[in-house]
């Protein structure tokens, strides 16, 4: 059942939209032997630096790197847990504050193959994937975001 | 040989390079190219950053050899 | 922030539709301080039993007492995690395998507080609220649910 | 005294009733009840339920009053 091996696609110029989402999930119900999914969503907050409000992220990555990365991660959540699906989207570009920039699902037969699973994949996309985030205040001057 | 050195969001700003290549003497291994670079590009000495070659992320040091491709990567902002 | 004393409406009547999740994430998007949402769904799997698969899951609740019950599972995790917003809801009536029949939606300012306050949320709804299922074969016979 | 009784699920299935009115001595506890209910249906004796007394889950015995409304739970299924 787990579609381990297509190649696939994680990059999304500009934002996530919710349209995108709910395709996605109606794509699944067709999979019967799905119980749980799990949706994490990375929004663009609109952080207030010096009297300074973010009004959007503009992300770049390493992509060639990144996409090796990201097949790594959904190979070891594959060896990891029982899982039937997994998704994976990141914006590159523009995405503006309370917009997505990052999709994460994930859908098991059971809940904590799909939680875990979910929240393992996130803490690895943050810590290992070279993507990179200009914060862009109203003013245009901006910063370098860098994950925690 | 020659390798090719990438470089990516507040790296490639300060310096105002994306890209380039450098003829080196075999000899010469990771750490003798972050020295190089920092030579030349004085404004980067203070930039936390991560490499990596061949797309694969650098732990210690590295003999490079010809064809290389060497990422200066600064923190990760992914999410 | 918090919508913490708004009383809310968790049952919904047959599958809840992907089209309904995208409205509720589009809704956050003005929720500028929100940096993560979790969202939890869970799906009725085509079981196979002594060779007869389930077809749909009929729920039932203890309404009122459901209601109080979701209302305090909400009120103890705004207590504690820190949440922007949450949102539950249950199907009641007819959903058949492959349909969505709950939907747990939790947003912070950070990933770790989302998730976590998801997993609690779910764990206390499969644990607490008096909901019934009856699950329907396709010869129309029927089983009746349990959580483990 | 008169209190209400819920049954639900298979509960409600087995003995087809959903709800009915009781008239009990002051004196009777949730024990008793439910020791009244099993003579009444024998059918769910077997059955695995928990009680709530005016929607709250029970914990070990409580004694009842005037108007209470005790719902007898199946297993929970819900999501």
């Amino acid at each position: 059942m787990a579609d381990k091996k297509k190649p696939k696609n994680v990059f999304v110029e500009g934002a996530i939209t919710p349209e995108k989402i709910a395709a996605s999930i109606a794509h699944h119900q067709v999979k019967t032997r799905i119980g749980a999914h799990d949706i994490f969503l990375g929004q663009v907050r609109a952080d207030e630096v010096d009297g300074k409000t973010v009004r959007a992220i503009e992300y770049t990555a390493y992509q060639e790197m990144a996409l090796k990365t990201f097949h790594e991660i959904r190979e070891s959540a594959f060896e990891k847990f029982d899982l039937t699906c997994m998704h994976i989207y990141h914006s590159l570009g523009f995405v503006k504050s309370g917009e997505i920039c990052l999709f994460v699902f994930t859908s098991s037969a059971h809940r904590k193959d799909a939680m875990d699973a979910c929240r393992y994949l996130v803490e690895q996309i943050k810590e290992k994937a070279p993507i990179f985030g200009r914060e862009v205040f109203e003013d245009e001057s901006h910063q370098w975001k860098m994950n925690q | 040989m020659t390798v090719t050195v990438l470089y990516f969001a507040q790296i490639a700003e300060k310096i105002g390079v994306n890209r380039e290549q450098f003829e080196l003497k075999d000899s010469v291994n990771t750490a003798d190219l972050v020295s190089i670079l920092k030579d030349k590009y004085p404004q980067i000495t203070e930039q936390k950053f991560k490499i990596a070659v061949n797309q694969l992320l650098l732990q210690g040091e590295k003999e490079l050899e010809d064809g290389a491709e060497i990422a200066l990567l600064p923190p990760f902002a992914g999410g």
